[in-house]
Formats: C-alpha cells, sequence, structure tokens
C-alpha cells in the first residue's frame, strides 16, 4: 500500500535505481567475460577475472598507498579545515573574505586546476622551486622522485579539498549551542582545554559525517593523479581507481576492469563500513 | 616562392577576419551563377569519376592558401560538391596538433560544399577509447576519425576500406611507400594517410659547433665531440651537456629532454631506444614479437640493453625530466633548455619558430643506432664497424572512415579535401599543425628553405627524413589487437625500470610475462594473422 | 467523550500498558507524573503520532485508528516552544485555520482575537524567533486555542520557562482556556502544584501506567500508593521504613511514633510517609542537613535523620550548609502509612 | 597570551590564504603568456618579467579551427548541471525527508541501510560506470544529448543531495512537521508547508555540492557525448594537444571557476548566519 513516507523515498530510490541497476548488472556481468579491445561480447568465463585480480599485485599494491594516501590527506585536510574554521569562528575583522577564499578551491574543475599545479610544480618551469630556490631550496623532484610525486599529490588533494572539511566543520561550529561554553567558562577551562572537553565531542558527529564522505571522494582520486604524475615515477602515485581506468579504458580490458571495480567496491564498502564503525566508537564512544 | 609561416598565418589571419562578411554576401551570388555547374560535378561525384574540373578562375584565397593547386580533390572540385543537410562527424586529436587542420579543413569543407561538419576534439590519452567505446557497442558515433596509425591492429574491423577513386587519386600516389604500407591491412588500403611520423635525433648546432665546448669534450672524454651515432655517445655527450650553462643565456642546461612519462608515449621513446640493439638487419621474422611462436622478444638482451641506457639517460635530464610527456619535451628542447631530444617533429619545429630563441640553432640527424646488435638467430652480440641504425617509423596520425558511417561519400571527400595539393602544403609549414612530410613531393629541401631555414638546417631535415624511407631496417610499430595492452604494459615495466624499482632486465622480465599472457588473452593465431602484417612491412616484403 | 480502551503502545522505551481512562468534556484533566512515566507518549498516541500496539482511543465512541491526525480535531501545545519559523506571529496562528480552509479575512480576524487573548497583539509581525520564550509559547498556545479544537493536549508548556514567567502564565490559564470550556483539555506536568491548581480531575501516571484518578484534592490528602505519594507532592513526600509492633508504630531505629489519630492494623513491617511540611526547625529528633535547595520562596533541607532521610520545607530563603546539625520535630498527625506493596493503609481515627 | 594567540591566527590564515590564492594568481599570469614566455623559466610580471599576449584567451573564445568557443560549451554545462542539479535535489530532497521521518522496512533492509546504498552509489568509482552508462544511453538513443547526460550526473548527484539533506532535516526538530499535521496538514503537506520552507539553508548546501560536483564532472562528459553536446571540461581539453597550452588552460581555469565562485560568496552568507548545520539551535 503506499503510504506518504513511500511519496517521498520511491522516486528517489526508483529513479536511482532504474539509473543505477542496469550499469551494475551489466558490470558484474561483464566481470565473468571475457570482454577485451579485440572482441566484445558476454562470453561465460568463469571467475577467472577474478583469479586474475586476486594474483595481480599492481592492483593491491595500489590499494595499499590508497590507503596511505587517502589517510594522510583526509587528515590533513581535517586537521586544517579545523583549524581555518576556529580560526574564523569568532567575530573578525576581514572574515567574510576569508571564508569566501576559503571555499573557493572546492568550486573549481579538478582536472584544470591539475594542470595549473602541474605548471607550477613543473621542476625547472615552474614557481614552486624558482620560489624554493630564492630560500636556497631545492630544485625539489616535485614530480619525478617517488616521494615527491606522493607529497605533490597530497598538496594538490589538501588545496582543493580542505575547503569541504572548513565549509561543514564551520558550519557546524557556528551551530553549536552556548550552554556547554558557558559551563566551561565558570569552570575557569582555557581555550586548549574547553576545545578538547567542549567544542571537540560537540563537534563529533559532523566530523564522522565530513571524514566519511571525504574518505569516499578521496578513495575515488583520480583526475589528480592522471593529470600530475599518470601515476608515476614507476607506479609510485598509482592508485586503484587510475590503475582501473588504464586497464579499463587504455588497454580496453572492459572484462577484467569490471572484475577489478567490483573487487574494489566491496573492498571499499567493508572497509570504509569498519572505518564509521571505529570513527563513531573514538569520537562519539558509541556503537554506530 | 615559400613565405614563412608567421607571415602566412598573419595573412590568413587579416583575410579570415574579412572574409566572413564579405563571404556571405557573396555566397549566395556563387550558389547562383554555379548552379549548372554544381550540378553536373554532383552527377560527377555520384558516379564516383573523380576528376579535377575544369580550372575555373575561382580565387580561394580567402581560405588562407596561396592559391588553388591542380589534384583530384582541391577546391575548385570540392566547391563543386553539394552536400548541403547532410551531417559529418569528425572525431580527432586535440587542438592544435592534428586537431587545428582537421577543424580548419572542416571549416572549408563545409562552407564549400554546404554541410553540416562537426568535430570533437580529443586529448590522446582518451582518443582511443572515445573511438574503440562506439565502435564495440555499434554505435555510428563518428564518419571520420583521426587517431594513432598503430591502433590498426584494433580499428581494422571497423573501418571502410578506401575506395577505388580515391586511390586514384592525385594525392594518394604522391604518398611514399612506407606510408601507404602504414595504411593497409591485409592488402587492402583502410586507413587514409595525411601525416607522416617518425622518431629522429634533434641537437643544438650551437653547441656541437663551438670550439671550446669541443676543447672541453675532448678533455673530459678524450673523443672528438660529433653528433652521436650511437646510443652510448648519445648518453656521454648528454652527460657532458648536463648542468651548466653553455649557450649563455643565464639559465643552466642539459643534456637531453625525453618523453619519460609513463602514460605519455614514452612507450615510443624506449622503442626508439632498444631498436637498435634489437633489430638485425638480417633477422627477420618479428622484432616485437618471434612470429612463429608468438613468444615475446621484449626481454631478450637487445631490448635490455636499450632500456639499461635509457635509466643511465636519466642522469642528463633537466630537472623533473622523468616526468616529461610530449609538452614537457617540446618546451624544453623549443625553448632551448637542453641540448638534445628525438622524438617527433614538433619539438624541432618548435625551435624553428620565427620568434624562438634557437632558431637555426638546432640540425637534425637519424636516431643514433648501434654497434652492437642482439642477433637473435645466433643468441650472441655481432659487431658492426658502422653502427646499425634501426629507424623507428613511430605511430603518425592516419584518418580513416568509419564502416557504420551512412555518409562514407562525403566522408572520403571530406579526407582527399583535406590532403589535397594546397591544403597540404599549407598545412606542413605550420609546426603546430603536427603534418609532417609523408609524400614524396614532401622531400625537398627547397620548400623548408621557403620557410626561412638556413639550407644547412633544412638540408639535414630533409636528409634525416628521407634515409629513413629508404632503410631497409625499420621498426614499426605493434599494429596488432591490444596494442594499447602490450604498449602499456611495457611502459608500466620500463617505467619502474626508470624509477630504480626494478632493474632492467627484471622489469622486462615482468613485462614478456604479461605479454604473454595477454598474447593467451587474446589468442595466439589471431595476433600472429595481424603481426604478419607488422613483419612484411619490416622485411621489406610488404 | 474520549475514551482509552486498554491503550498499550510498542514504543521501545517508554510503553503504555494498558490504559483504561475515560476523558469528559468541560474538564481539565492534568496529568501527573516523573519524566518518563508516559505522559508525553500518551499525549503523542491519542493525536495520532505515535503508533498503538493493542487497544482503542475512541472518540464519542469512533475508534481513532483510521483517522489521520489532521482529522482529530485535536491541538496540541508541546514543551518545546513550536511555532513555524519561516512565518510571523499572525500567520503562525491563522495556520490551522487556513488549513481548516476558513477564508483568509476571517482566520486572520480570528487569529488577532487569539494574540490578543494571550497578550501579544502588537508582535503579530514578528517572527517567533524575534520572542522570547514566554512570548514564544504564547504564540503556540495561541495556535492551539484558535482552532477550538475538541482536545487540547498541552504536554509541560511551562516545562522550559523561568519560574517567574511559569507562574505568570499558570495564573493566566485559566482565563485562556475559559474558550476551549467545552472540550477535553489534558495538562500534563511534573509539579504536583501546577496538577492541583489547574485541574478538574487529576490522573498520575508511573512507568507507562496510571496509577491514580481523581480529584486533585482528595488525591493529595490520601494517595493511594506510595508512587502516587511521591509524585504528588513538590518536594516529595518521604518515605522512611518502620513496623507496627504490639498496636504501636516504630521507626526502625527504635524510636516511637506515639499517635493516636492513626489507627494501625496488625503487626509488621510498615513503610512511613513524612510530608515536608510534617518536619519543622526545633525539637528533640536529631537532624543533619545534607543538602538544601531553594524552590521558589520556600527552602527545601534535605535531612538525615536517626530513622532514615526525609525533606522538609521551610517557608522563606536560608542558608543550610550542608552537616549542620539541629533538632527538629516530626508532625505525626500528618504521617501516611503505607504496606511494603506500596498500597496505602493509613487509617485515621476520628 | 591573547596578542600572541592572535598573531598566531592571523599569520596561519595569511599563510593559508596564500596557498590558496597563488595557483589563482600563477594562473593568471600564465594566461597572459606564449610559448616563449612559459619555456624561459617561472616568470610572473606581465610587461615586467616578459611580453604579454592574449593568445590564451583568443583561443577560448575562438570560433572553429582557432581554438575553442567555450560560450557554446558553458551554457551545454549549465543546463546539464542545473537541471541535475533541480532535480537530484527534488528528489533527494523528499527522499532525505522520508528516511529522516519516518521507518522504512523490507526484509532486513532498514533506513540505515537505503541511506547506506544512495551513500554508496559516490564509492563507485566512475570509471567503471563508462561503459555501462553508454551503452544504456545507446539503447535510450540519448548518447551525445543533453538528456543523456542529465540522466547520468542525476546517479552521481542524487546521493550528495540525500547526504546533506538528511543530515539537514535531522537538525529539524520532528515536532515541527507533527505540528503542522496536528494543525491540519497532510503529511505530503507538512513537508511543503512547513519543513521545506525552513530548509532553505540545507537546499543552498546540497545544491551547492550538487553544482559543484556536477559542474567539475569531466569523465561522463567525455565519455559519453560525441559532437554534439560538449561540456565545459571537455571542450577545454580540446586544447590538451602535445604540447600543453599553459596560457590557453589557465584563462579556462579562471573562466570556469567565477561561476562557482559567486556560488562561494551565497554559502558563506548562510554559512556565517549559522543556519546550515542547525537553523532551530
Amino acid at each position: 500500500m503506499l503510504k506518504p513516507k513511500h511519496f517521498f523515498l520511491l522516486p528517489a530510490l526508483l529513479t536511482l535505481v532504474a539509473i543505477i541497476l542496469f550499469p551494475l548488472i551489466f558490470t558484474v556481468r561483464v566481470s565473468f567475460s571475457s570482454w577485451d579491445v579485440y572482441q566484445a561480447g558476454l562470453d561465460y568465463i568463469g571467475g577467472r577475472n577474478y583469479t586474475r585480480v586476486f594474483e595481480d599485485t599492481r592492483f593491491w599494491e595500489s590499494l595499499l598507498r590508497l590507503s596511505s594516501l587517502s589517510f594522510i590527506t583526509v587528515t590533513l585536510q581535517y586537521v586544517i579545515g579545523f583549524a581555518l574554521a576556529l580560526a574564523v569562528w569568532k567575530q573578525m575583522k576581514g572574515g567574510r573574505i576569508f571564508r569566501v577564499l576559503f571555499l573557493v578551491p572546492m568550486m573549481t574543475t579538478p582536472v584544470v586546476m591539475s594542470v595549473i599545479w602541474r605548471t607550477m610544480l613543473h621542476e625547472s618551469l615552474g614557481p614552486a622551486n624558482d620560489i624554493l630556490s630564492a630560500f636556497g631550496i631545492g630544485p625539489v623532484p616535485w614530480l619525478s622522485s617517488a616521494a615527491g610525486a606522493f607529497v605533490s599529490v597530497v598538496i594538490v588533494e589538501v588545496w582543493q579539498w580542505t575547503p569541504f572539511m572548513f565549509l561543514l566543520l564551520f558550519a557546524g561550529l557556528v551551530s553549536l549551542p552556548r550552554e556547554p561554553y558557558l559551563a566551561a567558562a565558570i569552570d575557569g577551562a582555557g581555550p586548549v582545554r574547553t576545545f578538547w572537553q567542549v567544542t571537540f565531542p560537540l563537534m563529533a558527529p559532523i566530523s564522522i559525517g565530513a571524514l566519511i564522505i571525504r574518505l569516499i571522494e578521496a578513495s575515488k582520486i583520480m583526475d589528480t593523479v592522471y593529470i600530475l604524475t599518470s601515476g608515476g615515477p614507476g607506479t609510485a602515485t598509482e592508485t586503484p581507481s587510475y590503475y582501473i581506468y588504464i586497464r579499463g579504458l587504455r588497454d580496453f580490458q572492459v572484462g577484467y576492469s569490471a572484475a577489478l571495480s567490483l573487487t574494489y567496491l566491496v573492498l571499499m564498502i567493508i572497509t570504509l563500513t569498519i572505518i564509521a564503525k571505529l570513527l563513531m566508537r573514538f569520537l562519539v564512544g558509541k556503537d554506530a | 616562392m615559400w613565405r614563412s609561416e608567421a607571415f602566412i598565418m598573419g595573412k590568413s589571419r587579416a583575410v579570415r577576419s574579412l572574409y566572413h562578411d564579405a563571404i556571405i554576401q557573396t555566397w549566395e551570388e556563387t550558389m547562383k551563377k554555379q548552379f549548372t555547374g554544381s550540378l553536373s560535378a554532383i552527377a560527377l561525384a555520384v558516379t564516383g569519376v573523380l576528376t579535377a574540373p575544369m580550372a575555373q578562375a575561382q580565387d580561394y584565397s580567402r581560405f588562407g592558401i596561396d592559391s588553388d593547386l591542380p589534384g583530384t580533390c582541391n577546391f575548385a572540385a570540392t566547391d563543386a560538391k553539394d552536400y548541403s543537410g547532410r551531417t559529418l562527424n569528425i572525431i580527432t586529436h586535440a587542438i592544435p596538433v592534428i586537431g587545428e587542420p582537421t577543424a580548419l579543413h572542416a571549416e572549408q569543407f563545409a562552407e564549400l560544399t554546404g554541410a553540416e561538419v562537426n568535430v570533437v576534439h580529443v586529448p590522446f590519452g582518451d582518443l582511443f577509447q572515445r573511438i574503440m567505446i562506439p565502435f564495440q557497442s555499434g554505435q555510428n558515433a563518428y564518419d571520420v576519425l583521426f587517431y594513432g596509425s598503430l591502433w590498426i591492429g584494433d580499428f581494422n574491423r571497423f573501418l571502410a576500406p578506401v575506395p577505388d577513386a580515391f586511390l586514384n587519386s592525385s594525392g594518394m600516389s604522391d604518398v611514399t611507400d612506407s606510408f601507404k604500407g602504414v595504411a593497409t591491412w591485409n592488402g587492402q588500403m583502410i586507413q587514409y594517410p595525411m601525416d607522416g611520423d617518425r622518431h629522429y635525433l634533434k641537437y643544438r648546432t650551437d653547441a656541437f659547433e663551438n670550439a671550446e665546448l669541443q676543447a672541453r669534450f675532448k678533455d673530459a672524454t678524450g673523443r672528438d665531440l660529433a653528433v652521436p651515432e650511437t646510443w652510448e655517445e648519445y648518453n656521454e655527450v648528454a652527460a657532458f651537456f648536463s648542468g651548466f650553462d653553455w649557450d649563455g643565456d643565464g639559465e643552466v642546461n642539459y643534456g637531453s629532454a625525453e618523453v619519460a612519462k609513463r602514460d605519455d608515449l614514452m612507450f615510443s621513446a624506449f622503442i626508439s631506444r632498444a631498436a637498435p640493439y634489437a633489430k638485425h638487419p638480417d633477422v627477420t621474422g618479428g622484432f616485437f614479437f618471434d612470429l612463429e611462436t608468438m613468444e615475446p622478444l621484449i626481454n631478450t638482451p637487445g631490448f635490455v640493453r636499450g632500456l639499461e641506457l635509457f635509466v643511465d639517460a636519466q642522469k642528463s635530464f633537466p630537472p623533473g625530466g622523468t616526468n616529461f610527456g610530449l609538452g614537457d619535451e617540446i618546451f624544453s628542447f623549443g625553448g632551448g633548455q637542453t641540448l638534445m631530444s628525438y622524438s617527433w617533429d614538433d619539438a624541432f619545429i618548435q625551435a624553428q619558430q620565427e620568434d624562438s630563441r634557437i632558431r637555426d640553432m638546432v640540425g637534425a640527424a637519424p636516431l643514433p643506432g648501434a654497434r652492437e646488435v642482439w642477433n637473435r638467430d645466433s643468441g650472441q652480440w655481432d659487431n658492426f664497424d658502422e653502427p646499425s641504425l634501426a629507424p623507428y617509423m613511430t605511430w603518425g596520425w592516419s584518418s580513416a572512415v568509419s564502416d557504420m558511417s551512412e555518409e562514407k561519400e562525403m566522408a572520403f571527400d571530406y579526407l582527399c579535401f583535406f590532403s589535397n595539393e594546397a591544403n597540404t602544403f599549407h598545412d606542413l609549414q605550420i609546426g603546430r599543425f603536427g603534418v609532417n612530410p609523408y609524400r614524396d613531393s614532401h622531400f625537398d629541401s627547397g620548400f623548408w628553405q621557403g620557410l626561412g631555414w638556413d639550407a644547412s638546417v633544412a638540408d639535414s631535415y630533409v636528409k634525416t627524413l628521407s634515409e629513413m624511407e629508404l632503410s631497409e631496417n625499420r621498426v614499426y610499430d605493434l599494429r596488432i589487437p591490444g596494442v594499447g595492452q602490450f604498449m602499456s604494459s611495457m611502459a608500466n615495466g620500463v617505467a619502474e625500470a626508470l624509477a630504480g624499482q626494478k632493474s632492467a632486465q627484471d622489469a622486462l622480465d615482468d613485462v614478456a610475462k604479461e605479454w604473454a599472457g595477454i598474447v593467451d588473452r587474446i589468442g595466439e593465431d589471431r595476433l600472429r594473422d595481424a603481426y604478419a602484417n607488422v613483419v612484411r612491412l619490416e622485411d621489406n616484403e610488404g | 467523550m474520549l475514551t482509552l480502551q486498554n491503550l498499550t503502545t510498542p514504543h521501545p522505551k517508554l510503553p503504555l500498558s494498558g490504559l483504561d481512562v475515560t476523558f469528559e468534556p468541560g474538564k481539565i484533566y492534568t496529568i501527573l507524573g516523573r519524566t518518563g512515566a508516559g505522559k508525553t507518549e500518551l499525549l503523542r498516541t491519542l493525536i495520532g503520532l505515535d503508533p498503538i500496539a493493542e487497544g482503542a482511543v475512541h472518540l464519542d465512541g469512533k475508534n481513532l485508528d483510521r483517522t489521520p491526525i489532521r482529522a482529530r480535531q485535536m491541538a496540541m501545545v508541546y514543551q518545546q516552544f513550536i511555532n513555524y519559523p519561516h512565518l510571523d506571529v499572525l500567520a503562525n496562528v491563522a495556520f490551522p485555520l487556513r488549513r481548516k480552509k476558513v477564508n483568509k479575512i476571517d482566520a486572520l480576524a480570528r487569529a488577532r482575537e487569539a494574540l490578543e487573548l494571550v497578550g501579544l497583539a502588537e508582535f503579530e509581525t514578528r517572527k517567533p524567533s524575534e520572542l522570547s520564550g514566554g512570548q514564544q509559547q504564547r504564540v503556540a498556545l495561541a495556535r492551539a486555542i484558535v482552532k477550538h479544537a475538541r482536545i487540547l493536549l498541552m504536554d509541560e508548556p511551562l516545562a522550559n520557562l523561568d519560574y517567574k514567567l511559569r507562574e505568570q502564565l499558570r495564573e493566566e490559564f485559566p482565563r485562556l482556556l475559559e474558550k476551549n470550556s467545552d472540550g477535553i483539555i489534558l495538562y500534563t506536568t511534573t509539579e504536583p502544584g501546577e496538577a492541583m491548581q489547574l485541574g478538574d480531575e487529576l490522573i498520575v501516571m508511573h512507568e507507562g501506567r496510571i496509577v491514580a484518578k481523581g480529584d486533585p484534592g482528595e488525591l493529595f490528602e490520601n494517595p493511594p500508593s506510595i508512587e502516587v505519594a511521591q509524585v504528588i507532592s513538590d518536594p516529595p513526600i518521604s518515605i522512611c521504613a518502620g513496623e507496627v509492633k504490639n498496636g504501636h508504630l516504630y521507626f526502625n531505629d527504635g524510636s516511637a511514633v506515639d499517635e493516636t489519630s492513626l489507627s494501625l492494623g496488625a503487626d509488621g513491617p510498615v513503610r512511613i510517609g513524612i510530608r515536608p511540611d510534617a518536619l519543622t526547625i526545633g525539637g528533640d529528633i536529631p537532624a543533619q542537613v545534607t543538602l538544601a535547595e531553594f524552590s521558589g520562596s520556600d527552602t527545601i533541607v534535605h535531612l538525615r535523620l536517626p530513622f532514615g532521610e526525609a525533606v522538609m520545607l521551610v517557608d522563606g530563603i536560608r542558608e543550610y550548609s550542608p552537616g549542620v546539625k539541629f533538632g527538629v520535630s516530626l508532625e505525626t498527625s500528618a504521617l501516611l502509612l503505607f504496606s511494603q506493596a506500596g498500597g496505602n493503609i493509613t487509617e485515621r481515627t476520628g | 597570551m591573547t596578542r600572541t594567540y592572535n598573531t598566531i591566527k592571523y599569520l596561519f590564515l595569511l599563510a593559508w590564504s596564500i596557498f590558496v590564492v597563488f595557483p589563482f594568481l600563477w594562473a593568471l599570469s600564465t594566461s597572459f603568456k606564449d610559448a616563449n614566455a612559459v619555456t624561459s623559466g617561472a616568470r610572473y610580471l606581465p610587461w615586467v618579467e616578459f611580453e604579454p599576449s592574449l593568445q590564451g584567451w583568443q583561443s577560448l573564445f575562438a570560433s572553429g579551427s582557432r581554438g575553442i568557443n567555450i560560450i557554446t560549451p558553458f551554457f551545454n554545462s549549465a543546463t546539464v548541471t542545473l537541471l541535475a542539479s533541480v532535480i537530484s535535489l527534488v528528489l533527494g530532497t523528499l527522499a532525505a525527508y522520508g528516511l529522516s521521518r519516518y521507518k522504512f522496512k523490507l526484509g532486513f533492509i532498514k533506513n540505515a541501510d537505503i541511506t547506506f546504498f544512495f551513500i554508496s552509489q559516490r564509492i563507485m568509482p566512475p570509471i567503471v560506470l563508462a561503459i555501462p552508462f553508454f551503452l544504456m544511453l545507446k539503447e535510450i538513443r540519448a548518447l551525445d544529448t543533453i538528456a543523456g547526460l542529465v540522466i547520468v550526473y542525476i546517479a552521481l548527484l542524487l546521493p550528495i543531495a540525500v547526504w546533506v539533506m538528511i543530515d539537514f532535516f535531522a537538525s529539524i526538530p520532528k515536532e515541527l512537521d507533527e505540528m503542522a499535521m496536528i494543525d491540519g496538514c497532510t503529511p505530503i503537506g507538512a513537508f511543503f508547508r512547513v519543513v521545506l520552507p525552513n530548509s532553505l539553508a540545507g537546499l543552498v548546501v546540497a545544491g551547492m555540492f550538487c553544482l559543484i560536483f556536477g559542474w567539475n564532472d569531466f569523465f561522463f562528459a567525455f565519455t559519453l557525448t560525441f559532437t554534439e553536446t560538449q561540456l565545459l571540461p571537455v571542450a577545454i581539453v580540446s586544447l590538451n594537444s602535445s604540447v600543453t597550452p599553459w596560457w590557453s588552460l589557465s584563462a579556462f581555469a579562471l573562466i570556469s571557476v567565477t561561476p562557482l565562485a559567486l556560488v562561494a560568496i551565497v554559502v558563506e552568507r548562510f554559512m556565517s548566519r549559522g543556519s546550515l548545520a542547525g537553523a532551530f539551535r
């Protein structure tokens, strides 16, 4: 029976299912086929693609790389975003300009901004090394060493997405209730203690939401890697989605890339669920 | 005779801004005047008889050409066709390389024939999938395709053969044999040649001819400074010229700019480097594979040697050089940062731009060769007194018409128009267009001197290119199904070696393993059939 | 007439269990109980916001289970000040009328009237967020009464107001509710005083059940059980253990209660209820202050007595530091006796 | 103490601002360069350090072969993004409201699972869906059309709208909609008459995210169109030939950021008013 609640949920749910169902089923089906550049078709080759995934060290290495990459970038984004939000939280001179400014990087097209960053990090023509050389540093091998490339990707990701954290955390801060702060002030708590005892716990729910969403988005990291480093040097910055892209669209191994994707999807869902639960436990102190 | 590119471009820009208004007024009149003429031309076109119509005193200079030249698909002949109300969809490379001439000639074609021509520009890295997805799913997306000729192994099933009328066209008969070979699959021409590409060595003549530097080089190495003839020499010269400001412009210079970024055509840089060591003039039956067994040869000593030298060359790269894409390489050499570079014409042409700081300070030479070449028949290194060269006819741009197209006739007309005599000569002059010599008439030093090049530069350029045409030891791309997989696997192995993650031998051993896997998946016989096409070209049987 | 039959709800934490009660028009029912006793749940179930597991709600004999909320002819005032933030005060009050298709002019006129009644006439163009808490609650009240609903539900409407406003609004209630006097008014509160003052009839709830229903004064005088006794008085009645032995009442420290107005039953343990005003300062029962707090103009002193803990009500604001000792006396005629099970066994002679 | 704290704070803000702004300034400078200015090392000031050229900007507004004309792609992008965002916002808001106010149960599937289903759509890397989407749009003849892209973008944006709005509705006391129902609204009426008008802040944020992710998507716009329906990011890569045109890309970066920078100003308004996370606290 159709109730009002169905009126709310069903349009979106059915729309999404309608759009996503075919691609999803297709992907599952194609992952059991040998669809490749030389032959498009849904033959059945059993789990061969999955066996291959299992043996594909390049894929598993990219997963490991992704976990450190996303952990580092998201943590940095969170810490910096939080610090920025705290800094412009209270009424201050020029606060508006700062706040608008801090939002802008998020609004830019990653593909295009990565190109700009690439020009900035260009080791002989870009300003990054030019400016550092004024301090007697460098030339830093931004994109041609494994560590440099990793750091470059982190820098660009932090630049692009810290605004996201900033936005959510600032919005959260502004809406915090006043009473706990009065209580803390009465208790004579200093700013540091107030932060840890009042602000941080109150911000826990919004922090979790922001962290999870950023983790989801960061795990798909692709544009930045594609433009900045093409996964290199060697495979030093290759992430799973970039690897799937190479297998799927560059090599055109449609079947195999579907198997890679589904493996990746399952792993991500499991990992993110666990992370969400852990975050809940650490930040809120209860189970999700 | 030929004016400098900048002059012509300057003129064409001015003309362009004027002609837009003028054209609209005159167009209708022209249409009316030529109505009867057009009709007969259509009749001719429809019956498939493609002859140059009577030379009319028509002025086509508004299109940025000096004058219409005789030829099957010249402006007058195209003008005579009427495709109004019909649409041509074209996919091509990004602007400007190939993309700009595609769009330019599409505009002209639309104006001349009344067709609606849509052009989409795609960066190289994604061109393959943009063409392949519609092919595989049976979607008629594009009529005309511009792409890397190496993909013929994957695309051949989806392409329309070039009709006889076009095979006999004036432009086609002038195409060199090797580029006709590039366009041919199983004896049938299915690509429409419109570009000729190859790798060759570019170097700074001002450095090589500098007496002080020559002396210093001699002191340091005990050898006379000369344009390198082997890759060992290349590395040695490059290393010497790295890290100091030898051209006195205040910026530190380096020895070598190479395409070393994994997914950015680095595979062809590696093949250029490895070819002379791995391609033995007396050994037939396959360069990448043993045609009989379809065993990968990618980890044989010749390739390993090539990779070791590639790894070694990194010390002469400018900062960031190990992550250089083609664009960076062009900027680096064309901008005067490095002594040598080897890849397509772009860097050379960039250096020869009129406003370039190093104009006429560059020379072209064949790619270095090897004095030791691996002979896989005998399983040992053979010594050569004169370095053995193995010119790599690295993939050039090619064009084709989709077999699904419902406008094949118009599509071929467009391609024929694209490469008509006037257009080709116009396009060759503009470096950024990326259209490079591919017809016998293009190998003429006078033509390039007409662009304002020094005679010596033009001579070395033409000589280098035409010698490649004559070589009997050429290497072609791996034009077989799944070439993308093979090349990306190889590029990945090379990148790992370059990054020091693996030794050259280990990296290539792993590539060979992957290649064997790909052969298994795609099917040995299917690949052998395709590869035979390549081997025939390499063994000069094609 | 609103009848609940064996009303039981599936609420995971505070289910109502087996409520049987009838409410009659023209009366104000005050529902008294501690937080968590199920008062809010009762109102929410009546109005249809929370589901019913068993039993039924009948209005004039008609089962309401199929009646959507909007058609139940009920109005509600929440403990939180719920108004529509995007509407101004006048539009807020007119909102329910407009939903009932009353034409705009009439609706606004009636809304103004209601605002007049609650004393907010001059604020009609403000947004609720621009009003004080008390004013916001007056708006909510105006919106509830403007409908002339058959049933008006008020869920601790004063709980979130400070003392003064609470007093003020409470005194106004009879006047404000006059218009609804032909309907049923259910009014929940945790404050016995409020319940006594406003209610025509008092219902005491405890842990999802109705534990008493009746005349407020009577229930106060003679609470039927410990549960009722504890909520019906503020500060609450203290309960101490005791024993009846040989016709005499003893506290568990052995001290005897010499009171003839109580008739005692059989020997055995009993529980003795001490009203807060039964204790007065000055006497020979040694007492030690454990806590003193102010409630309005009174002081509530928590004492440790030889026979247990008890609460004493002292007029006026007085400072008593914890630990202070003094003697108190006990007005034994006001004692209540309960059985071990909690039933009231107080019998008075004469 | 406070002085030091303030100094540190302003230094931090300043440092971050420079970090944020620098790429734009660099892009601004680069957009006026040509190949010569680019290849002669890092140069910052036009006229002083290099001779400015309009090449980059011209290539974005030139027609046909001389560059790309980004006017049409700009409007295509705007149309697709706006349509997809509005539809996603409408559907997503309704769904989020349903999920935040009602309990759904279908077998073992409960609210949290449905919410997760929505959000999990964002976990899938877009590459995976390129070919299936292509085939799907081919079937419904929506390849290379605005409509086709809108359909795909809805799948991309709907999860974002749902996620933001669920959080937002959680901050609106449910008593508000109950009150509306008591006051005579149907459940649906309560949503439209009372909840929605008080959700502007949430809608702004959700809308902003939809616009950002829609406007900046490159991948689908790229794979699912041929020649007719070019979107902005796809148009710009038309210029990314073997020579990366630093100048055109820089000019483009500045153009493409403008519309959304205006969004940033709007969002900041709401953000500072404290009305984003909890309009009622």
